[in-house]
C-alpha cells in the first residue's frame, strides 16, 4: 500500500536530514513514527504525503509514486491530519468542513449527505455541524480536521500528533477510528510523542534517529529492547517496565499486564 | 547594543545589514533627519545636483558597508520607473519640440530631459531612503521614540508587524501545504484557483484574530501602557556634536525647501 | 484617538496580512495585489480611523523591509482604510454585492490621492501594470494627468472590489468568539 | 486570609446557552502548587482567566460572585498592580510573545520596562529570569525563531521578571516533547518557594510531576479537591480523563476482585512496583 525505497533528503545547501529510509506499510497495520525532535519524523510525514520529493530513492502511495504524482491528486489516496487543525479549516460550519474533501472527488447530492452524516457521526460530533468549527473546544477542533480527512475515504491515513490535548472520551473516539480504519484495511501511520498511546494502538513502529531508521520492530519488540528506546530518545510505556520489574512475560498495556499477573497470581 | 551585530539578531526580512560603521553608531534620530535632509536636497537641485547626490550617496553606502545592498536595490527599483518614464515623456507625451526618429516615431529632447530629472530626484530620494534602513535597526529607531516619551503604541504598531511577517510567512507556507495535503488544487483554471483564495487567507486571518486575544492578554498582564512612559533600557546613544549635526541639517533642509519658494 | 489594546494587534496583524497577501497570490499564480484586504478588514471590524492607520504603516513597514518608494503611497492606503470604515459605518459591507460596490467606490478617492504623487512626484509612472494602460492611452491622445487618473481608475476599481469582496467573505465566515471583541462589526452584520 | 479566592463565580459568554462556570468557589493560599484537571470544554481557560485578572473584562463580567486576590476583587486593581501580582501563561508558546520584542532579552524586559522601573532593576530581573529559566545562551536571539520548547521558557522568564505572587500556567506541557517537559518539570521546581503555581492540565501523567494539591474541574465546578490519590481516583475524573496506564491495571485487577481492600491504586511506576508486589502477598 506504501512503499518507501532507499530514500534520501535534504534540504538545500543542508545536512543529509533522512538517509538510506527503506519501509512498507500493508493494509490494515498500525504503523508509529517515533523518534527525538529533530529526528526527522516531520520530513518523512512530508515525504509520504508528497509535500517533499526525496533526492534518491522511490516513496510509492497505493501504486502511485509521488514524484510523478500532483499533492492534490494524492491527497485522495493518503489523507494527512496535521498537527494544528486551525491551519486547515476555512469554513464557517463543522459540516461545510466535513464536506470540502468529498466535494473534491465529485460527490454531489444525497451521497455527500450521507457521507457526512456518517463522518460527524464517527467523530462524535453530530449536533455540532451547524456550529461553527473554531467556536469549538480544541479536542472538538481536532476531530473535526480527522473527519475532514477520513471523509475522503483515502486507503492511507497519516495522522500527526491526533491524541494531543485530548480527554478520556474525545481520545476513546480517536483510537476507535484508527481500530475502525485498520479493520476496514486502511494502511494508518501515527507521528507520536505519547507512548502509552503507541503502545496500545500501533501494531508496529518505525523509530527514526538522527535521520535514520534505528528500529522498524512489532510494538512490543521495540518497547522491549532497551537499546533501541534509548536510542529512539522515547519513554518506554509504564506498563512494560512494570511487568519487567514483576518478572512478568512482556506486556503493552494495561489491561494486558493485569491479565497477565491475574494469571500468574491464580494459585496464590 | 546599538549597533546590533551576528547573524543572530537580524531579521531576514529587513533590507537592515548588521555592521559597526559611522552610521550603525549614530544615533537613529540623526540618521533620520540626516536622509530628511538629503530628501529634500533632492526635492530642490536640478538634474546635475541630484545626479551628483546619487553617486554621493551610493559611495558613503559603500563606505558604510552596505553598498551592495543598497545599489541592489536601487536598480531593481529604478530600472522600470527609468523605462516607464523614457517612454512616457521622451516618445508619448506630446510636447512642442517632437524630432522624427524612425517610422511613425518621434521623440523629444526636452521629454527625455524632464525624464531625466524625475528619474535622478526619485532616485536620490531612494538612495537617501535605502542609506537610512540599511544601517539603521527599526528596535532602534523605536528606542529613540520611547526615550522621547512617544506613545509605547506607536512603537508596538511599527515593531509589531516587522516581526511577524517572517512567522506569518511560514505559517502561510503551512497553510498552502495543510490545503492540497486536503486536496485543494492550486494548478487548475483560473476560477478554480480564485475559489482557492478563501481556503489560504481565511486560516491565516483566523489564526491572526487567535493570536489577537492571547496577545491582548499578554499585553495586558505584562503592563503595556499602565504607566505614561517606559524604562528604555540599551538606549541608542547621543552626543553634543550630534545633537547640533541635527539642528543645522534641519536648518539647512527648512532653507532648502523655502528659499527657492521665496525667490519665485 | 486612543486604540485598546486589542485595535492595536489587530492593525499590527492587518499590516503583516497585508504584505503576505502577495505571497498567496503568487501560491495561486494570480495577478493580483491582495495588499489592501488587510487594511479594508480593519475597516470593517474596527473602524475608520483603525483601518485608516493599518492603511499607513502598511506602506511606511514596506519602505523599511522592501521598497522605499512605497512609503510615498502611504497617503493613498490611509484614505483607502478610512473609506472602508466609513462604508462598514454606513451598512455598506452586509452583503457579497455590497461588497463589491464599496470597494469600486473606495477606488474613487484613493485614486484622487494617487494621480497627484504619481504625476507630480514620478513624473506620470508607477514601474507596473497601470503605466502601459496610461501608455496607450497618452499614444492615442489623452493628457498625461489624464490617462494616469483613467488608467489607475480603471485598474483600482477592480483591485479594490476584488479585495472588499476578499475581506468580506473573510468576516463573514470568522467565529464569534473571535469577532465578539469588536462592536464596530456589529455595523455589518445583516 | 486566602491569596486568591473564587466565590460563587457564576459566568458564561455573551449569547451562549449554558454557563461555563457554574456557581465555583475555590481557595488558593501562598506558595501552593496546584494542578486543576480538567476534561475539554469544562471551562479549563476562562477559569485561568479570571484567576489571572483578565476578566472581567468589557462585556465579559460574571452573572454572580467574583475573584479577589488579598480580599481585593480584581476590578479594584490597576492595570500596573495586577501585572506585578499576577502573571498567565497560555497553551501556544508563540502566541505567548508580545510581539513586539527584537530579542528574548528584549522580550522578557519589555514588561519591567512597562511599569517604569529603574533600568539597574530591569537588567536585574532580566538576568535573573535568563538565568532560572536556562535562557542565557540564547539572550540575543529573535524570540520567534525560536523552538517551542524554548518559547515556552521564555513566556515563563517574561513573566517571572514581572515577579508575580501566583504564575498561571494553562496546559504547560502539551505542546512539549517529552524531553523538553521534563527539563520544564524541573524547572518548576527550581522556581521561589513562595511563588503560587496553579497549573491547568488535560494529561494525567505530566501533570503529576507538576503538584501536591489536586482538582478536578468539571462542567464548569471544582468537582473534588486534594491529594493526587484522592483526585485521581475519583469516579468522575476516573470518567472524564481516564487513568494513568499502571492504575488502569490495578483498576482491572480490583474490577477481578483481586486487589486488597484499602490498598490506594498506584498513580506512578515509581510507587507502582511495591503496591503490586503488596497485592500478590495479600
Amino acid at each position: 500500500m506504501l512503499d518507501v525505497a532507499s530514500v534520501d533528503f535534504a534540504y538545500p545547501g543542508g545536512n543529509p536530514v533522512l538517509s538510506d529510509i527503506a519501509f512498507s506499510v500493508r493494509r490494515g497495520e498500525v504503523l508509529a513514527i517515533v523518534g527525538r525532535n529533530g529526528a526527522g519524523k516531520s520530513t518523512l510525514l512530508r515525504l509520504l504525503n508528497g509535500l517533499r520529493q526525496p533526492a534518491s530513492g522511490t516513496v510509492t502511495v497505493d501504486g502511485l509514486n509521488t514524484a510523478d504524482t500532483p499533492v492534490h491528486v494524492l491527497a485522495h489516496h493518503i489523507g494527512t491530519v496535521f498537527q494544528a487543525p486551525e491551519q486547515q479549516i476555512f469554513n464557517a460550519k463543522v459540516h461545510d468542513e466535513i464536506a470540502f474533501g468529498p466535494r473534491q472527488q465529485g460527490l454531489t447530492g444525497a451521497a455527500l449527505e450521507a457521507r457526512i452524516a456518517e463522518v460527524l457521526g464517527r467523530i462524535g460530533l453530530a449536533d455540532a455541524a451547524q456550529l461553527h468549527p473554531l467556536d469549538l473546544d480544541a479536542a472538538a477542533r481536532r476531530l473535526v480536521a480527522l473527519g475532514s480527512v477520513l471523509a475522503m475515504k483515502p486507503p492511507v491515513l497519516l495522522l500527526d500528533e491526533p491524541q494531543r490535548g485530548l480527554d478520556a472520551n474525545a481520545m476513546a473516539r480517536l483510537e476507535a477510528i484508527v481500530a475502525e480504519e485498520a479493520e476496514a484495511g486502511t494502511c494508518v501511520i501515527l507521528v507520536c510523542h505519547d507512548m502509552d498511546f503507541v503502545a496500545r494502538r500501533a501494531s508496529r513502529v518505525l523509530a527514526l534517529a538522527q535521520g535514520r531508521i534505528a528500529a522498524d520492530l512489532p510494538t512490543l519488540d521495540f518497547f522491549t529492547s532497551d537499546e533501541l528506546t534509548r536510542k529512539a530518545g522515547v519513554e518506554v510505556p509504564d506498563p512494560v517496565e512494570l511487568a519487567r520489574f514483576l518478572g512478568l512475560p512482556p506486556v503493552l498495556t494495561p489491561s494486558a499486564l493485569a491479565a497477565k499477573w491475574l494469571a500468574d497470581h491464580r494459585s496464590a | 547594543m546599538s549597533s546590533r551585530s551576528g547573524p543572530q539578531s537580524g531579521q531576514t526580512a529587513l533590507l537592515f545589514l548588521p555592521g559597526d560603521s559611522l552610521l550603525h553608531r549614530a544615533n537613529p534620530l540623526t540618521s533620520l533627519i540626516f536622509m530628511l535632509w538629503m530628501i529634500s536636497a533632492a526635492a530642490v537641485l536640478p538634474t546635475i545636483g541630484t545626479t551628483i547626490l546619487i553617486v554621493a550617496g551610493v559611495a558613503l553606502s559603500f563606505a558604510m558597508g552596505v553598498g551592495p545592498r543598497v545599489t541592489k536595490r536601487l536598480v531593481i527599483t529604478m530600472l522600470p520607473l527609468l523605462v516607464a518614464l523614457l517612454v512616457v515623456h521622451g516618445f508619448l507625451v506630446s510636447r512642442p519640440d517632437f524630432i522624427p526618429l524612425v517610422g511613425p516615431l518621434t521623440y523629444s529632447p526636452t521629454g527625455l530631459e524632464y525624464a531625466a530629472q524625475v528619474v535622478t530626484r526619485i532616485g536620490a530620494m531612494l538612495t537617501a531612503s535605502l542609506i537610512f534602513v540599511t544601517t539603521t535597526h527599526p528596535g532602534d529607531i523605536l528606542k529613540s521614540l520611547d526615550q522621547r516619551g512617544v506613545s509605547p503604541g506607536v512603537s508596538y504598531l511599527i515593531a509589531s508587524p516587522l516581526l511577524l511577517i517572517e512567522p506569518f510567512s511560514e505559517r502561510a507556507k503551512a497553510i498552502r501545504d495543510a490545503q492540497r495535503a486536503r486536496g485543494l488544487d492550486l494548478t487548475s483554471t483560473f476560477k478554480a484557483r480564485f475559489k482557492a483564495l478563501p481556503a489560504l487567507l481565511i486560516p491565516l486571518i483566523t489564526l491572526a484574530l487567535s493570536d489577537l486575544d492571547h496577545r491582548a492578554s499578554i499585553l495586558n498582564s505584562r503592563a503595556f501602557r499602565a504607566q505614561k512612559h517606559r524604562t528604555v533600557i540599551d538606549a541608542p546613544p547621543d552626543d553634543r556634536f550630534q545633537v547640533w549635526l541635527r539642528r543645522v541639517l534641519i536648518v539647512l533642509a527648512i532653507a532648502q525647501l523655502g528659499i527657492p519658494l521665496l525667490w519665485r | 484617538m486612543k486604540f485598546d489594546t486589542r485595535t492595536l494587534i489587530l492593525i499590527a496583524a492587518a499590516i503583516v496580512i497585508n504584505i503576505v497577501g502577495g505571497q498567496i497570490a503568487h501560491f495561486v499564480k494570480l495577478p493580483l495585489y491582495l495588499d489592501s484586504v488587510g487594511t479594508i478588514l480593519v475597516g470593517i471590524l474596527a473602524g475608520p480611523w483603525a483601518g485608516g492607520i493599518a492603511g499607513l504603516l502598511t506602506n511606511l513597514v514596506w519602505g523599511l523591509i522592501l521598497n522605499p518608494v512605497a512609503a510615498a503611497f502611504a497617503p493613498v492606503a490611509l484614505v483607502i482604510g478610512i473609506a472602508a470604515g466609513f462604508l462598514a459605518r454606513a451598512g455598506w459591507f452586509k452583503s457579497w454585492w455590497q461588497s463589491i460596490i464599496s470597494g469600486a467606490i473606495i477606488a474613487v478617492p484613493s485614486t484622487i490621492i494617487a494621480v497627484p504623487i504619481i504625476v507630480y512626484m514620478f513624473g506620470g509612472v508607477t514601474g507596473g501594470g497601470p503605466d502601459f494602460a496610461a501608455a496607450y492611452l497618452l499614444a492615442v491622445g489623452t493628457s498625461l494627468i489624464q490617462s494616469v487618473a483613467f488608467s489607475n481608475l480603471g485598474i483600482n476599481i477592480l483591485d479594490k472590489a476584488l479585495a472588499a469582496l476578499i475581506a468580506w467573505v473573510v468576516a463573514s465566515r470568522l467565529p464569534t468568539r473571535l469577532t465578539s471583541s469588536f462592536g464596530f462589526f456589529s455595523y455589518s452584520k445583516a | 486570609m486566602a491569596l486568591i479566592k473564587v466565590e460563587d463565580l457564576f459566568f458564561r459568554y455573551p449569547q451562549a446557552k449554558a454557563p461555563v462556570l457554574d456557581g465555583l468557589s475555590v481557595a488558593f493560599e501562598q506558595g501552593e502548587r496546584v494542578a486543576i484537571l480538567a476534561p475539554n470544554a469544562a471551562g479549563k481557560t476562562t477559569l485561568a482567566r479570571w484567576l489571572a485578572g483578565l476578566y472581567p473584562d468589557g462585556g465579559l463580567v460574571a452573572e454572580r460572585g467574583h475573584v479577589s486576590m488579598d480580599g481585593k476583587p480584581w476590578p479594584q486593581w490597576s492595570a500596573a498592580e495586577r501585572a506585578a501580582a499576577v502573571q498567565f501563561v497560555g497553551q501556544v508558546p508563540s502566541q505567548q510573545l508580545t510581539g513586539c520584542a527584537f530579542t528574548v532579552y528584549e522580550e522578557i524586559a519589555f514588561g519591567p520596562c512597562n511599569l517604569a522601573l529603574p533600568e539597574g532593576e530591569v537588567r536585574a530581573r532580566v538576568e535573573q529570569a535568563l538565568a532560572v529559566c536556562n535562557l542565557k545562551h540564547l539572550a540575543k536571539r529573535d524570540p520567534f525563531t525560536l523552538s517551542g520548547g524554548e518559547q515556552q521558557r521564555l513566556s515563563i522568564a517574561a513573566a517571572l521578571a514581572m515577579q508575580p505572587r501566583v504564575l498561571i500556567l494553562d496546559e504547560p506541557t502539551s505542546n512539549l516533547d517529552p524531553e523538553s517537559r521534563d527539563d520544564f518539570i524541573a524547572q518548576l521546581d527550581a522556581l521561589p518557594a513562595g511563588l503560587t503555581v496553579i497549573v491547568f492540565e488535560v494529561a494525567l501523567r505530566p501533570s503529576l510531576g507538576l503538584a501536591r494539591r489536586f482538582m478536578l474541574l468539571d462542567e464548569g465546578r471544582i468537582v473534588v479537591d486534594g491529594t493526587p490519590e484522592t483526585v485521581l481516583a475519583h469516579p468522575r475524573c476516573i470518567e472524564t480523563l481516564g487513568m494513568t496506564a499502571v492504575a488502569r491495571a490495578a483498576f482491572e485487577i480490583r474490577e477481578a476482585g483481586r486487589w486488597p481492600e484499602g490498598l490506594a491504586l498506584p498513580l506512578t511506576l515509581a510507587v507502582a512496583e511495591q503496591s503490586f508486589r503488596e497485592a500478590a502477598r495479600a
